[in-house]
């Protein structure tokens, strides 16, 4: 079977692609679809520990699944909340591309 | 339980204040009168304390209490004594003034009277704490207001300038007040910030005369002590007539009150150790803003530096710890806080109506508005200490403790009266007597509230100083407490 | 009945303040209002003086030195209560201030704008003045010291002649600032004694042995200080020479009958102050500094002279004669001062006749400089120069204004059979024995007081009649004649019976030094 | 009615009419001069009366009719003030009662009343005179009533009382208020007529003058006061204890003893008002005033008060004397100053042309007589050289007005223009006016000391023997040829008025005044004769006896001591005969058929003449001396430099001061210092603000960078630090 390190090598690749992602694109919805690969390599973690664990104790328990779950809905939540605030964005200001929004620039 | 009157009258001009910035902007006639209400309704209660006071028996009265966070020792802790009802009444009285001086704002008066409500409500607060924690929250609460009045209705040259001055010289002074304070709190063991307590806290010597610089000076830079005066005069010019007024007349007392209550109250030692310190301190403010105040040629200016001199006056009194000083203290306070805020109320219709505050181009004004020159010189006469007004019966006794504690004090600053006398005449010739300059020929005399306002102050100070027994007893009574903690320390 | 009985003083004093707040609220219009309204109100504390003075008991008794006593308390906080009370060095001043207001505004009718607060200042000032001389408590007394200053800064500066802010603000700002010693010194004994009452204080401060006050000088010292921060206002407002010199601005500047109570009862104040405190509280200071106070006052008399002598403004030389007059009062001070714990009977009569020839002297004064001034006014109001130069034989135009004015004159000259002799040879007499020389120099005074008198009459009376002004003058009004007469009356009356008065003033002097 | 009361109300009618006129009836001038005269009439009936009793009252010295009531309370003690007649006081009285009268009588005439206001006239001038038509339709001028007449009456009454005040008074202190209203009304009378330049000089002058006496007698009363704790005769002067302690007590000046000093000070005051040298300066400018004026000042009264000062205070000036034994220090003072005075005025008398002035010298002149007689302790002679001296002078004064009048009557006549008191301008009166010029005579003749049969022969012989018997023979010889002297210009002034021809048109057409004029020089002039018979001394040759010296001994009477009766030497006697006749024979010779208005000694004299006609130039020198320093000292020194310059120079340098110091703390301190340290430390903290918002890019990714660099950062420190342990 796959020893787990594997799966937590996936999972780190996945995020730093999304990290990356996160840093380099300029596109706030590729930012945003970046942020949910790093979202989802942290639910891979969680599923790879979740199974590892269960087969070294032998029971299997719930709340991972749970955490799991949850990161989803949050998930969900915050790629609808985000492409709202992207699309008003760019409803205001005919763009999406984030360096063009330095409101905040002191 | 008896009805908490302190609260109500802390609480009155908060609520005011929210409820104006809910009032709709046209309705400027509700947003005057629910201001004018508001500041009834405190000076209404304020008056009431006062008359029922027990001065016989003296101490803390109207107490109320209310735990708010056990855990630290922060309790809503709120009385008044001798020395704080009347600066009480005395925030009464200018807030009413002062919203009756400003009733022709036309510039988003809501904001207006909202903030000054919050001024209001933040000296009340002060002067009511029991409660080291919330003396300085409503100490604070004052800062934000003053600062957004200043800048947004101050004189437009000056105002960013004067209100971010006034702003930092405060925060220093509170931060200094801060460390101050945390330390006694903490250095008290008592875990608690109720000031009663810490009264009796027995602070060990070495601990006070560290701590007492940071909180008495801290605090006293609000009231005016030099070489940190210098935000008093740019910051009262910046403001706008009724914040000068609040400003010179309440906040500066403010500043002089909570270095009484925290600084001198909570450490008797330290003061004993620093009294010399304050003393030099303040004798320079009487001169030196006297002198200052000589040659000035803005009309508010002189007002702003004779408020230097006189605050010197009430710390020369604090400083020699003793009974007399002490009630002059006490009495110079209300008296300069009455007198201040006529001054600045006057100036404020001058300039309204010359549209200029530079005296070589005033003149003759005690035709067009003589309601304006009497008031004046009689707030002119109270600051000279011209006996029959409030002015002699305060500075009077702090002469006397002048004498008891360093009487070389007594002699450079009584220098301040004649200097005083000096820019006073002058202004009143110059402003209000000689010939009208043909520009101020169309100047029209003052509205009836001015006319209210001149007058009621004008009465206040006349009758404290033909009857000083209306105030004296009070503030007796509060320094009697004071005397008790100085002698038991 | 019974309530007048009780609150004489307070009544005579206050009834005027009183008066002005009524007219504070009568629309200005009404000028004839304020005119006759302040005349009568100033004509009530007369009457009531004339009452205290019918009741006064003459005799003072050890008991109770002073009368119609009043106590109430006013600062309880520094023990300073509101005392009054008269004796018989009070009550003629007192008189003479009652006297002379009414007379005052009587002449002030002349004034045409700003009616109201001219009468009104001018009720204020009367209780200002009575004030001080009714005060047993020491800072009642400087309350109404300092309080007497304000309202004759604005009669100055606001109905004076050309240079009147100049005068004024060197008037008041002189005055106050000689005033801050005295201020400091009050407070001083206030905390030494712990108490401003007048009779305690002269129990115990002239005997005390230590102040509670932490300074580092020994008592005496800070006595002697304490002695020239008192003798320095009070010499300021006699004034004294070199003190002197606001009183010829002031005077040239102020309205008439501003001129009048300034130089009747104002200067008084200061020789009130010398008597009433400076004696009783500090002998021993006096006794030794009395030779400066003497050599001082000779001063004043000879160069008070010689001033006047050389002026050529009329209201001027009147000014400087009142300093001229002033120096015998101070001299007889000096004297007084010199042997106040004498024991000798001729001694003590000598210090007797001077301080009583001091006393009457200041009455005298207040008649004869207050009818000189007023005199000056009516010649100023017809032909509006104060420029002797410019007049010359008005006696043949206004022969009644000119035989008025030779009256005054001569009682202000001293001549004999008028009041101004009786003080005068009284205070001469007194210091005689005491200062030989200072009394001798004075005569040098006495002989140009003469010569100013002589050479003002000369000018404005006598040669040929300046006809720039011939048919342009009208004689003295009967109003300005009534304004006269009470002090010609009393001129005389003094001159030839002074017993009425003077055994009043003798015997509080004889209980008191 | 007692004496005491009659003594009381002696003075107050003129007091009275003085204060009527003024106040109510100064506009009708016969009601007023009417109220004159009575009160004046009332004072002398009164003072006759008094003057009878006391002639017969035994020992009136020692008991003088004397009353007194408290005035002045002093302390415990009072000072009183009452009425004393003693022999000197009653003889005063009786002269001045008389003169008084007379000189009212002649003033209504000299003041031309009834006669017509003059169109022309100016209140304060003389009267022109005024245009009248006569019986023949041709306009004349006449003389015309003086526009102040009432206010003159006024005044005269108002000297008439302070005159009897001073007489009848018992005490110094009243005295001296009799004194300077008598100075207040001669100022006022010699200034009468003020729109005269001259006159207005004058009366100053005059004023001024005699204050200088008083001022010194003032400190004199403040000293005796002060001695004695009395001002009353009989208490000081009645009584050898006080005047010995005067005596003994030793004064602080000059080792003089008190009774000198106070006697010196007093006698001061005696030299101003009696016009001693050198305070004589201001009586003949006094001839400004009008001559009833004239008269009552300088003859009758207030030059006679300074005289009855001296021999009223005669015991205390001369206190340790006895006859024969050496002088006192005042008695020698007056000896001189009245010796030298009565020679140096005759001198000036001589060039004198005015008729006025030259009486006015002779005054100062003989008074200078009678100052020396007391200096040579002729105490009574003294008092009968005052009596009948003011008698004669004020006829001649009178004569000399009436004789002005003529003069001026002529001019009317002639409208000439010359000076009518000019004696150089007249002459040939005697024809013109009779009455004037026998009365006038008579007068003279007593001046000049004509033997026998007139007053001042008595009474100058009187002192010329006392000063012999006295041994002072430097004091008789200086008076003997002050007699001469006086007899030589009373020659002179008559010979040039009177006798020879008109030497002007005015002259010869003069005219004799009214009776009203004319009545009062005839009354006079019989006291001019009659009074000097009072007073022949006993062991006078021949006359001697046939009276009793009355006067010596009624008068002397008021001595302690006995007059040690020397034997009477013949030497005065001749040399008063000498002197008098020589005198008026050598003025009447010079003098004589004089034609041109030219004097003869200016050319037999030559320069002494000239200094003599300016009086000795002394009035240049006070000018130059005293009055020029004293008005610098005013105007420069006391109100220039001391008020203005020093003193108030000080102040307002006090005043600069305080606004420099206000100026140099806000430009030094308050605004680099104080205000800058806060300013600094605001940019201070805006500098480092304004470096963190360079940072604030506002691109979320910049931020994310930092962060998450910072984040590893941190975890490889944590990672190295706490993993690795």
């Amino acid at each position: 079977m796959i020893p787990l390190s594997w799966y937590l090598i996936a999972a780190a690749a996945l995020f730093c692609i999304g990290l990356f992602g996160v840093l380099s694109r300029k596109n706030a919805v590729s930012i945003l679809m970046s942020i949910e690969l790093m979202l989802n390599a942290v639910n891979i973690n969680l599923v790879a520990f979740w199974h590892y664990h269960s087969q070294i104790q032998g029971v299997s328990q719930v709340a991972p699944q749970v955490f799991v779950a949850m990161v989803f809905i949050i998930a969900a939540a915050e790629v609808a909340v985000g492409l709202a605030l992207i699309i008003s964005a760019y409803k205001r200001r005919e763009t999406s591309v984030v360096d063009e929004m330095t409101l905040l620039k002191g | 339980m008896q009805f908490p009157i302190l609260s109500v009258l802390i609480f009155t001009p908060l609520a005011a204040a929210l409820i104006l910035l809910l009032l709709p902007e046209e309705k400027k006639n509700w947003i005057k009168g629910l201001a004018l209400a508001a500041g009834i309704i405190v000076l209404a209660l304020s008056v009431w304390l006062y008359a029922s006071y027990d001065i016989a028996a003296g101490g803390y009265q109207f107490q109320e209490r209310v735990d708010w966070l056990p855990a630290l020792g922060i309790s809503y802790f709120v009385g008044v004594d001798g020395i704080s009802l009347p600066l009480v009444f005395l925030s009464g009285l200018v807030i009413v003034s002062g919203v009756l001086v400003s009733w022709n704002v036309h510039d988003r008066p809501r904001e207006f009277f909202s903030f000054l409500m919050f001024l209001g409500a933040s000296v009340l607060g002060v002067f009511c704490s029991l409660d080291l924690f919330m003396l300085f929250f409503f100490f604070e609460l004052a800062v934000f207001p003053k600062y957004l009045m200043i800048v947004t209705w101050g004189s437009p040259k000056t105002r960013e300038y004067g209100g971010m001055k006034l702003t930092l010289y405060l925060f220093i002074g509170s931060m200094l007040a801060l460390i101050g304070a945390l330390a006694i709190y903490f250095g008290s063991g008592l875990r608690t910030f109720d000031m009663l307590a810490l009264e009796n806290a027995g602070f060990a010597m070495a601990f006070q005369r560290l701590w007492f610089p940071f909180v008495f000076l801290g605090f006293a830079i609000l009231g005016g002590i030099f070489p940190f005066h210098s935000w008093a005069p740019d910051g009262h010019v910046a403001a706008p007539t009724a914040i000068s007024m609040l400003l010179a007349g309440v906040e500066m007392k403010v500043g002089a009150f909570a270095a009484l209550r925290v600084g001198i109250m909570l450490l008797p030692e330290g003061a004993r150790q620093w009294a010399w310190l304050i003393l030099i301190l303040a004798t320079v403010n009487v001169v030196y803003g006297a002198f200052i105040a000589l040659i000035q040629t803005d009309f508010k200016y002189v007002i702003g530096f004779s408020s230097v001199s006189h605050m010197g006056l009430v710390l020369i009194g604090f400083a020699t710890l003793s009974r007399e000083g002490l009630i002059g203290a006490g009495m110079q306070m209300f008296s300069h806080g009455v007198m201040t805020a006529l001054f600045f109320s006057i100036v404020g219709m001058v300039y309204d109506r010359a549209h200029t505050r530079d005296i070589p181009k005033l003149g003759g004004l005690a035709r067009k508005m003589p309601w304006a020159a009497i008031g004046f010189i009689v707030g002119g006469l109270v600051s000279m200490g011209m006996p029959g007004f409030s002015g002699f019966v305060a500075e009077f006794p702090v002469f006397m403790g002048a004498w008891r504690a360093a009487p070389v004090v007594a002699v450079i600053a009584i220098l301040g009266i004649l200097i005083t006398a000096g820019y006073i005449f002058l202004v009143i010739r110059r402003v209000f007597f000689g010939e009208v300059p043909e520009e101020l020929a169309g100047v029209t005399d003052v509205t009836v509230k001015d006319k209210i306002v001149i007058g009621g102050l004008a009465v206040v100070m006349i009758g404290l100083g033909v009857f000083p027994s209306l105030m004296v007893p009070m503030v007796e009574s509060g320094v009697k407490t004071i005397l008790a903690i100085l002698g038991g320390a | 009945m019974d309530f007048i009985e009780k609150h004489l003083l307070t009544l005579i004093l206050f009834a005027p303040t009183v008066a002005a707040l009524i007219l504070l609220f009568v629309p200005g219009k009404y000028v004839k209002a304020f005119r006759w309204g302040a005349l009568a109100a100033s004509i009530i504390p007369f009457a009531l003086t004339l009452v205290a003075w019918a009741r006064f008991n003459p005799d003072p008794n050890p008991a109770a030195p002073f009368q119609f006593v009043e106590q109430a308390a006013w600062y309880a906080a520094i023990n300073a209560s509101y005392h009054l009370g008269i004796d018989g060095i009070s009550l003629p001043m007192v008189l003479l201030t009652t006297l002379l207001t009414p007379l005052a505004l009587l002449a002030s009718f002349s004034i045409k704008e700003r009616v109201k607060p001219y009468m009104i200042l001018f009720l204020l000032l009367e209780t200002g003045m009575l004030g001080v001389f009714m005060s047993l408590d020491l800072m009642l007394f400087f309350v109404f010291w300092e309080v007497g200053l304000v309202p004759m800064y604005f009669l100055i500066a606001q109905w004076g002649g050309s240079n009147r802010n100049y005068a004024a603000l060197k008037f008041v700002l002189y005055t106050m600032g000689g005033s801050l010693g005295l201020l400091l010194a009050i407070q001083l004994m206030g905390v030494a004694v712990g108490s401003f009452d007048l009779v305690t204080l002269t129990e115990k401060w002239p005997t005390i042995q230590s102040l509670a006050v932490p300074i580092g000088i020994p008592i005496e010292t800070v006595k002697t200080i304490a002695f020239w921060a008192f003798v320095i206002a009070f010499a300021i407002k006699v004034p004294v020479w070199p003190f002197h010199t606001w009183l010829p601005d002031a005077h040239t500047e102020a309205p008439t009958a501003g001129s009048m109570i300034l130089a009747g009862v104002l200067l008084k104040l200061g020789a009130y102050g010398f008597l009433r405190l400076v004696l009783p509280l500090f002998p021993v200071e006096a006794q030794r500094f009395a030779w400066v106070l003497a050599a001082l006052a000779v001063a004043a008399i000879i160069f008070g002279a010689l001033g006047a002598l050389a002026q050529n403004d009329f209201k001027r030389l009147v000014a400087y004669s009142s300093i001229n007059h002033m120096g015998f009062v101070v001299l007889a001070v000096a004297a007084a001062a010199y042997t106040w714990n004498t024991t000798a009977a001729n001694t003590l009569l000598d210090k007797n006749l001077a301080l009583s020839g001091a006393v009457l002297q200041m009455f005298n004064h207040g008649l004869s400089a207050a009818g000189m001034f007023f005199l000056v006014g009516v010649i100023y109001e017809r032909t509006h120069t104060r420029d002797l130069k410019e007049m010359g034989g008005l006696y043949a135009i206004l022969p009644v204004y000119g035989t008025v004015l030779i009256f005054t004159a001569m009682a202000s000259l001293g001549l004999p059979g008028l009041g101004g002799f009786v003080s005068e040879f009284l205070v001469v007499r007194g210091v005689w024995p005491i200062f030989t020389a200072a009394a001798a120099l004075s005569m040098i005074g006495l002989f140009f007081t003469g010569a100013y008198i002589l050479k003002a009459l000369k000018l404005v009376l006598h040669g040929p009649l300046n006809t720039r002004w011939e048919g342009h003058l009208t004689d003295i009004s009967a109003r300005e004649l009534v304004v006269m007469a009470p002090l010609m009356v009393l001129i005389l009356l003094i001159g030839v019976w002074p017993a009425w008065l003077l055994d009043m003033i003798n015997r509080a002097v004889a209980f008191l030094f | 009615m007692t004496s005491e009361t009659l003594v009381w109300l002696i003075p107050l009618p003129p007091l009275l009419a003085f204060f009527l006129i003024v106040v109510f009836t100064n506009r009708n001038k016969a009601l007023s001069h009417w109220l004159a005269l009575i009160a004046a009439g009332l004072s002398w009936a009164i003072s006759m009366v008094i003057f009878g009793r006391a002639v017969r009252t035994e020992g009136l010295a020692e008991h003088p009719i004397a009353q007194a009531i408290p005035w002045l309370p002093t302390g415990t003690t009072s000072l009183n003030i009452g009425i004393q007649i003693d022999p000197l006081s009653a003889v005063t009285l009786f002269f001045v009662a008389i003169t008084v009268l007379m000189i009212f009588i002649y003033s209504t005439g000299y003041h031309n009343y009834g006669q017509p206001a003059g169109q022309h006239d100016h209140k304060g001038l003389p009267p022109e005179g005024a245009e009248v038509e006569d019986a023949k339709g041709k306009l004349v001028k006449v003389p015309s009533i003086e526009p102040m007449y009432s206010r003159f009456f006024a005044l005269i009454s108002l000297f008439a009382f302070a005159m009897f005040l001073l007489v009848v008074t018992d005490n110094l202190l009243t005295l001296y208020v009799g004194w300077e209203i008598m100075g207040l009304c001669s100022y006022l009378l010699i200034g009468f007529w003020y729109a005269k330049e001259s006159a207005r000089k004058a009366m100053i002058k005059a004023f001024l003058t005699t204050r200088v006496g008083d001022v010194f007698m003032l400190l004199g009363l403040a000293a005796l006061y002060t001695l004695t704790g009395t001002l009353n005769y009989q208490e000081i002067l009645g009584n050898p204890d006080v005047l010995g302690q005067l005596a003994g007590a030793l004064s602080p000046v000059l080792g003089l003893s008190w009774a000198a000093l106070i006697g010196i000070l007093i006698f001061i005051g005696t030299v101003g008002k009696s016009a001693q040298f050198p305070l004589h300066i201001w009586l003949p400018d006094a001839m400004e005033g009008p001559t009833p004026v004239s008269a009552m000042i300088h003859a009758a009264t207030m030059v006679s008060a300074g005289v009855y000062l001296a021999i009223r205070f005669f015991p205390l000036l001369s206190v340790g004397w006895e006859p024969g034994a050496a002088l006192t220090t005042p008695m020698m003072v007056m000896g001189v100053i009245g010796s030298f005075t009565a020679l140096f005025a005759a001198t000036i008398a001589v060039a004198q042309n005015d008729v006025k002035r030259v009486l006015a010298f002779s005054t100062i002149s003989q008074l200078g007589y009678m100052i020396a007689a007391l200096g040579v302790g002729a105490y009574a002679a003294a008092a009968f050289h005052l009596v009948t001296h003011a008698f004669f002078k004020a006829l001649l004064f009178l004569g000399s007005g009436s004789i002005i009048h003529g003069m001026e009557h002529g001019i009317f006549h002639t409208h000439e223009h010359v000076d009518p008191q000019n004696m150089l301008n007249m002459g040939g009166l005697r024809k013109k006016m009779p009455i004037t010029f026998w009365t006038f005579l008579i007068g003279g003749l007593a001046l000049s000391g004509f033997p026998l049969i007139t007053a001042g022969f008595w009474s100058k012989d009187e002192i010329l023997s006392g000063a012999f018997k006295g041994g002072q023979m430097g004091v008789f010889i200086t008076l003997a040829l002050a007699a001469l002297l006086t007899a030589f210009y009373t020659a002179r002034q008559i010979t040039l008025t009177f006798l020879g021809k008109p030497r002007s048109k005015a002259a010869e057409h003069a005219h004799e005044s009214k009776w009203t004029m004319t009545a009062p020089l005839a009354i006079l002039s019989v006291f001019a004769i009659g009074a000097g018979w009072a007073g022949i001394p006993e062991d006078f040759p021949g006359l001697g006896g046939l009276l009793p010296n009355w006067f010596e001994e009624f008068v002397g009477s008021m001595l302690h001591f006995e007059h040690a009766e020397a034997v009477h030497s013949l030497v005065p006697l001749i040399t008063s005969l000498v002197v008098a006749l020589g005198g008026l024979a050598l003025g009447w010779v010079v003098y004589r058929g004089l034609q041109r208005p030219v004097d003869p000694l200016e050319k037999s004299l030559g320069g002494l003449h000239t200094v003599l006609k300016n009086k000795y130039y002394i009035d240049e020198f006070y000018q130059a001396a005293f009055i020029r320093p004293a008005n610098w000292v005013a105007n420069v020194f006391t109100y220039k430099i001391l008020d203005q310059t020093v003193i108030d120079g000080i102040l307002h340098g006090i005043a600069r001061f305080g606004v420099w110091l206000g100026k140099g703390l806000r430009n030094v301190i308050d605004l680099p210092v104080v205000n800058g340290a806060g300013d600094n430390a605001a940019r201070g903290t805006r500098g480092v603000g304004m470096y963190l918002r360079s940072q604030q890019s506002g691109r979320i990714q910049q931020y994310m960078v930092i962060a998450i660099s910072l984040l590893v950062l941190a975890g490889l420190v944590i990672y190295f630090t706490v993993g690795m342990s």
